[in-house]
Parts: C-alpha cells; structure tokens; sequence
C-alpha cells in the first residue's frame, strides 16, 4: 500500500510542483494519474520510487513511514517497484537485451532465468527482433517499448508508469494496458501516468487528477 | 550477493571494457605513462644512491704527522685521536716509504726529479674516511678543522676537489630526482584520476540507470572496479614495454658506464609484479573514489 | 560570418567556461602541469650545456716535451704540431720554471723535498684543450695516441680523470634530460588531447545539436577553440606558478653551486610570454584537432 | 518542393526502415505521416533533414537532387528547417532561453532581436516562466514544447515534427497544431510525423500513411 500524506514538493520556484497532497493507493490496485503538462505527475511518481525527498510531509510504503526514503531503503524498495521512466533511461552502449537483463541481474536471478525472462518480455512488447540493438538505432516507439519490458520483466509488486504510451500508436498503446491489467490481475499494484484521456476511459479504472500539484 | 550476480558482475566488467573500447584504452595509456615515468625517477632515484655510496668512499681527507710526534706517539695512537673526531668513519696510516712510491707515481715519466730526496723529507700521513652524511663541503671542512687542531698534525688536505664536486653533483642530481619524481607522481596521479573521472562522468546515465533497478553500491561499483583494475594492469604492463624501450633508447646515447643508472635494481620478474600491483590498486582504487563522487549526488 | 553571430561566438566561448567549470578547471591543471614538467627538463637541458661547455675547459691533455728537442726545435713549431691534431682546439706552453711551480703547489706544505733538485729534470709542457665535440673518453684516448707518435714528445698526460668523468655525467645528465623531456612531451601532449577528448566526448551531444541547428563546422569549432584557448592559457600562467614553486623547493635541498641548474635562461617575462603562446597552442588546437574527430562522425 | 524517388533506406537488417518510398510534398503544405511504431516516420523525416542519406533512391528540395546530401548544401538547408526531435535534443547545460536562443544565434541574428523573438517564441508554447530553468529541471511535456519553441522561433521555410505531442495533454497537443497552422499559413512547409489518430482528424490535412517503410 502507498500512502501519502500532506505531500509538499517545491523546487524553490514560486509554484510548489506537488501542494499539500494526500492519496492513498491500495496493494493490487490500479490507478491512473493524470493532469496537464506540469501539474506534478512525475514528481509524484519520483516520490513514490525514492528520487526525490518530499519537502514537507510524509509517505508510507507498505506500512513503513518516510519523511525522506534513508538511503539503505532505497535498493530493496526499487528493486520490487518497475519504474517506466518517462525519458526511457536506457543504457545507451548496451543492447536492447542487455538493457532489460540488467534489470535481472541486479536481482540475482540464475543467468538461464535471465535469458528465459528476457527473451519472453521482449516478446510481450513485440521486441524479439531488437534484442541486439542499441537504443539509438531504433525508433522511439520501440525504444519506449523497451522500457516498458524492463520494467516488467522483474515481475514487480509496484509497478511505476510514467507517460509510457508518449510514443505509441493506439493499437500498442492498448495492448501495453493489457500487459499492464495482466500483471496487475497477478497482484501488481500498477500507477500509470498518463495524458491520454482515451486510453483512461478505455482501461476504466480510478484516476487520480492533479492540478497545478493538488488533486482536483 | 548471490552468485549469479557475482557472475555476472565480473562479466560485466569486462563487457564494460568491449562497450568502451577507446576510452578504456586511452585510460590505459595515460596509467602507462604516468607509471612509466614514475618508475624511471624511482629507479634514477636508487641508482644515484648506489653511486653516492661508492663514490663516497673515495672522498678523503689526508693528516701529514710531524716526523718527530710519528715516532714518539706511535701509530695507534693518532689513529685513535683520528677515529674520535665526529664523522670520521675510518683512518689508514701510510708510511714515508709508501708516500714516496705514491709521489713517483703521480710524477710517473719523471720519476728522475726526486732522485736523491731525503725520505725523512717526506711526512707519514692518515688517509680519513668520512661518514657518508658528512660527506659535503661544510661537513668535510668542519673534519678538516677539528683534524687540524690536533698537535702532532703537519697539515690537512681534503681529497680532491672533483670527487667532492661530483659527489655534490650527484647528490643534487638525486635530490632532483627524488624531487621531480614527487611532482610527477602528484602530476600523474591527478591526471590519472582526472581521466577516470572524465570517463565516469560520460556513463554518470548508466550509473544513473543500474542504481534506478535497484542495484545497491557495492553492484554498481564492482563492475566499475574490474574495469579500472583490467585498464590499470594493462596500463601497467604497457608501462614496461615503455620503459624497456626507453632504456634501449638511452642506452644508446650515454657512455657505457653510466647506463648503470637506468638498471633496474630488482629483476624484470618483481618489477612486473610492481607494475601489476601499482596498475591494479591506481586503476581500481582510482575508479572507486571517482565512483563515489557520482553516487553521493 | 556576421557581427552578431561572432559577438555570440565569443560570449559562448566564455559562458562554456562557466557551464563547465569543473571539467574546465581539470583541464587547465592538466595543461598546467604538463608544461611546468615539459619547462622543467628544457632549462634543464639547456643549463646542463652550460656547464658542459664550462667544465669541459677544464678537461686537457699535457704533453712534455723531451728537453733537447724543445730548445732544438723551438716553442712555436711544436705548438703548430698540436694544433694539427684534429680535435685539438688550443695549446699552451708551460715553462720548466712554470711547472716547478706548478709541481710545489701540488706539493704544498712539504716542498722541502724538492730543495735542491735539477731544474733541468723538469721537462717543459704544452697544455693542449680538445674542442667540445671530441671532449669524451674515446676521443680524448685518440688524441692522446696522436701526440704520442711525434718524435719530440716525452710522455703524454691526460687530463684529471674526475674532468673527464664529471663531463661524461654531466653529459649523460643532459641526454637524460633531453630523452626524457622528449618522453614525456609525447606522453603529456596525448594526456591533454586525451583529457580534451574525453571533455569534448561528454559534450558531443551539444555539438551535435549544434550542427542540426544549421551551424556551420567554424561556428560549432570557434567556442570551443576559444574555451581550449583559455583553458590553456590559464593552464600555462598556473605552470608559471608551479615551476616557481617547484625552484623555491629545490633551491632548499641542493648546494648553491647548482642552483644554477634550474635558473630559467630567459627572463620572468619572456617564460610567461612562452608560457602563455604554448598554453594557447596547446589548448585552442588541441580542441580544434579532437573536435574534427566529433564533427566528421 | 519537397521530392522522394524510389527511396530506399537499409540500415543492414532483414528489413529496410523505408522501401522504394515516392512522395511528394508541395511547397507550403501541411501534411501528415503516420503509421505504427517502427513504420519508418522518423526515418523519413531524417533523411529530408540530412541526418541520413538514403541507401537508394533521390531527393529534390527546391529543385536541388541529391542521392546523398553534401556536407557544404547541409548547413543551409538546416538553417531555414525546423527540426522538432521525438528526444527533444536539447542542451543539458544550457537553460531553456539560451536552448532556444541557439537557434537564432546560428542565423546571425542581432541580440535584441533574438532576445524579443526568443521570448515571444516561449510565450506561445507558455513556457516564459521556465526560461532560465535548464531542461534536466522541467517536466517531459515542458521539454517538448521547448524543442517546439526551437524549431519555430527562427520562422523556418520547412518545419519538420516529429511526434511533437507524445508528451502533451490533448489541449496543449491541439495548441500545437494551431500553432503549426499559424506558421503554415505564413507560407511555411509543416511535415507532421504523428500516431496520434484524433490530433490527425481534429486538424484535417493530406495524411500519407507508413507501413513497414512503405506508403498505405
Ligand atoms: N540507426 C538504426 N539502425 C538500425 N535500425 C534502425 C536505425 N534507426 C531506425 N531503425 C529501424 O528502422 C525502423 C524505422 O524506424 P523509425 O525510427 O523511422 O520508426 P518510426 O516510424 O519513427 O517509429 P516510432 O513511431 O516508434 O518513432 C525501425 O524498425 C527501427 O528499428
Ligand atoms: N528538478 C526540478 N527543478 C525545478 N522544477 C522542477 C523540477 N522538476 C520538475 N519541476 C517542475 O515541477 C512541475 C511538475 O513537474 P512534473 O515533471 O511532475 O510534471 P508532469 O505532470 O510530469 O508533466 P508532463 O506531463 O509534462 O511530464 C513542472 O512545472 C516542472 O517544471
Ligand atoms: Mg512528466
Ligand atoms: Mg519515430
């Protein structure tokens, strides 16, 4: 369960870029976070996963209150929370295999796990064909894509998404929300950031609407 | 850390090196210049301290004795008197007869102008050994001063003024030596360290990234690690292959019996090991400290 | 070009500077150390010939000449003999008188030996110099044999072995320095392109955006010249600074008498001048030569 | 006059990113491309731009053929073509102001008159308050409309976009394109490479579609 309460994040500008937010989002749930360019989606995300410290408030992961996340904290959490990051954030001279193994190998997985693992999630994202590329030398769609497995493919209890269909078509963009309703029918609790109002109704599920940082 | 990740840790850093070919050798260049440098001074550094040893002993001071205290004080006696001054290490008697073959030599090819001279003419002497940290000009004054006062001597010479000049020179060569080596090992070791974290900072994402999947420090720093002890054993190793070309290179240039000054003292074998040793703990003590800058921030 | 785009041109070059601060200033300690160590051997070499040329003076060889041939003969014709000798760039005559003189001052404090010998046992000299380039062991052998094979000549002496011996270090000095100088010029002209590489490298996503912006190849390469030039004129004024650091502490720890050895041959001013030259060409094409590699790929 | 002859773009694999692709694009057009992820749009768009030369085929830019573009013609064309990248590219080290204010400074502008059109230019993609913020500091949608903001301040003959509303609420995304049909009306070319179906019928302009490197 991710709870938080009273949630304050200014980056020293005028406009704090999260105000005084509380929410709660229960274990297994599914929620959508969206707003307008701006309005403090990342930033709550980065909150939840430990890159940033709120500036006033605290946050409760799994019943375990933080002010800020302390530093020895920080491994275990991300390592049972995927994060698609917004911007990818993949290894640039690595290959697509490598990029989404490496999320494996820092678990400890058995490296034939890995290569199972690896080899199935790439083709969940329709991927198999990259998987000894580099990221620069695909399209942004795929490299997206890329993301999304890495994240999946460590099977992880939280599941972190931020605009992670920016650069898909329709048709991708739904079947990643299947992949996305799939591991949370398996008991992943699944935030998904996302401007994109269709997809929102088509999936169904709560949303939670920021402004400005505050809910609306 | 289970084992698998171990696995793959050591793998990684090797893929590292394979992903980051250019720099990684660039990286071993510079380890190998700086070592290559380092190395050769330290070597200067010893080699001059062999010679200051040996040309030391042939810095001497020579008491001349009155004929008259030689016979009524006995050898021993001086001598005793000699070794009691401060900073002398040794003293050797050379009789009349033994000055007079001396003489002759030095007047070899002419030997006909002492025909005839009275040997008590000639006085007996002490050769004196000087103590090696009193082996400068002011030190042997300050022997050739306290020597002086004693009765019984005739007059004290210091040995030539060249072994003393080149015994200086030498010294001022060591010192140079010593002193340059200290700025280039600080030089190197800044440039060294410099290099690694120019190269660190160009992957500052993908440490960025691993510690974002939730790899702890020790993960992400063990490839980093293998991958600076793999550049600066390789970087310590290139640094033989350049001093040994080096030597050839100065070999050829300077007279043979100085080329003493750029031998090795230990053998090939430890100065490998030396090499291995200093490569390894410059490479990957040197990422590590870059390292922790990226991962503070 | 237009006004305006060089008026950016030149701002740009110095905001760099600032958005890079770090890697800017890491460069210019590099730059800076480079030349203070590349400085340091040349004046090195340079005074180390100085000396040579001084000492090497003091290295001669002394033919006696056998007494009837002398007043035979006659003191100039023997002189042009020596002067045929290749290698011989001076000679000059020492009297009989001249070398009793020179015989009791070696023999100071006992020239009571010599009371009463034949002065016409003493044979007349030439003190015979060797130009520069024959002044070593080898060469110095070969005259020696020369003047042995004319018919007037008693015996032939050459000079104090520690002469020759000094010479021969200080030789060895000077190739050493020079072999090492050329060394590490090599080695710290690829450390700076290298550090300027991995500077750039970090930044090769500004130039390629740069270039998409419709720049031409002058307007990307002009900044960073401009940041290469200042870093390396910064670097060079700070390689002033370390050198002056580096002669306070050698002058601490040699004789005076060498301190010579590492006193600039050239003015303050004109080292800054070399300095400042060496710090631009270093950094400004520096840049420009590791931007070629960036701007073809 | 934007022309493609049969051509063809191979980057070594099975299949080649665009396959003996003719089109033509009127001076002072608004067009469309579209096509799934991976269907060749941002190829397209490179190679009109001189990113990449095509494997086969030619193409005209104002009455000019080129198989390859040479490196002398590439500068000229990229002066008077705005280029907004899927990845934004934009400068970490410099704010948003100076990523933006770049892009004049290339042409030679005059400093006050780059400061005026700098701002302006921030202003219509509402950014004026992010100006001296540097882009690893605002959020995803704020960095596109920056790239947006760079492409158009410097008033280009030819605007090429790529995915330029992956990352904006469906408000901020039809600004955009008012914005884009403003400057379109001012005689510029606009070359839109979108997934985005709705963006597409909302503005009703030509579409020409990809699939596999082909026209649909
Ligand atoms: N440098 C490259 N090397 C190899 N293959 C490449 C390279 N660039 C693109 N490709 C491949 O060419 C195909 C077309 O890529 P392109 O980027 O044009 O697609 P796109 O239509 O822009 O897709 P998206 O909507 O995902 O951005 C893709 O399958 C991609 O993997
Ligand atoms: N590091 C930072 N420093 C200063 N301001 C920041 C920083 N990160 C984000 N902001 C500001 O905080 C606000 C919220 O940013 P955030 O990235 O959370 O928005 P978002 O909802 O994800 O928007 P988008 O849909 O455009 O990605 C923005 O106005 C942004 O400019
Ligand atoms: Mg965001
Ligand atoms: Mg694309």
């Amino acid at each position: 369960m991710i709870q938080l309460f009273h949630v304050t994040k200014s980056y020293g500008g005028s406009e704090p870029a999260l105000a005084d937010l509380s929410l709660s989002i229960e274990k297994g749930e599914f929620v959508f976070i969206t707003g307008a360019s701006g309005a403090g989606k990342s930033t709550l995300l980065n909150i939840i996963f430990g890159i940033e410290a709120p500036s006033e408030g605290h946050i409760i992961i799994d019943g375990r209150n933080y002010l800020k996340i302390p530093k020895k904290d920080i491994a275990p959490i991300r390592k049972r929370t995927g994060f698609i990051f917004q911007d990818f954030k993949l290894i640039e001279n690595k290959t697509v295999y490598e990029n989404v193994a490496l999320s494996l190998k820092v678990l400890g997985v058995s490296p034939s796990a890995v290569r199972r693992r690896v080899l199935k999630a790439l083709s969940y994202v329709k991927l198999q064909h990259r998987a000894n590329y580099k990221p620069l030398s695909i399209s942004g769609g795929e490299q997206q894509r890329v993301a999304v497995a890495r994240a999946l493919v460590k099977e992880p209890a939280i599941l972190l998404a931020d605009e992670p269909t920016g650069n898909l078509d329709a048709g991708l963009a739904v079947e990643m929300m299947e992949l996305f309703k799939e591991v949370n029918s398996r008991g992943t609790t699944v935030v998904v950031a996302t401007h994109d109002r269709a997809l929102i109704e088509r999936v169904g599920k709560r949303v939670i609407e920021l402004g400005d940082g505050r809910l609306l | 850390m289970t084992a698998a990740a171990l696995i793959y840790l050591i793998g990684d850093g090797i893929r590292n090196i394979k992903d980051n070919l250019m720099t990684a050798t660039l990286s071993a260049f510079t380890v190998a210049f700086a070592l290559a440098i380092f190395t050769l001074f330290t070597v200067v550094f010893v080699n001059l301290g062999t010679i200051i040893d040996t040309w030391g002993d042939k810095s001497h001071v020579v008491v001349y004795v009155k004929s008259a205290d030689l016979s009524e004080l006995g050898e021993s006696k001086l001598k005793k008197d000699i070794l009691g001054v401060p900073g002398v290490s040794g003293a050797e008697f050379v009789s009349r007869k033994e000055a007079l073959a001396l003489l002759k030599e030095e007047l070899r090819g002419h030997e006909s102008v002492l025909d005839g001279i009275d040997i008590k003419a000639l006085p007996g002497s002490f050769e004196v050994k000087i103590a090696k940290d009193e082996l400068n000009p002011a030190g042997v004054a300050r022997i050739v001063k306290r020597l002086s006062v004693f009765k019984w001597a005739d007059e004290v010479q210091s040995g030539g003024e060249w072994v003393e000049k080149f015994t200086a020179f030498l010294k001022f060569s060591r010192i140079f030596a010593l002193v340059v080596g200290l700025f280039l090992a600080a030089a190197t070791l800044f440039i060294i360290s410099n290099t690694i974290r120019l190269t660190l900072y160009s992957r500052r994402e993908e440490i960025e990234v691993m510690s974002y999947l939730g790899a702890t420090t020790a993960f992400i720093k063990i490839p980093f690690f293998l991958e600076g002890v793999v550049v600066g054993v390789v970087g310590g190793v290139m640094a033989l292959v350049v001093l040994a070309f080096g030597q050839i290179a100065l070999t050829w240039y300077i007279p043979s019996y100085f080329t003493f000054i750029i031998e090795s003292p230990v053998s090939p074998q430890s100065l490998l090991i030396i090499m291995v040793i200093s490569g390894f703990l410059i490479g990957g003590f040197g990422s590590l400290l870059s390292l922790g800058r990226f991962l503070r921030s």
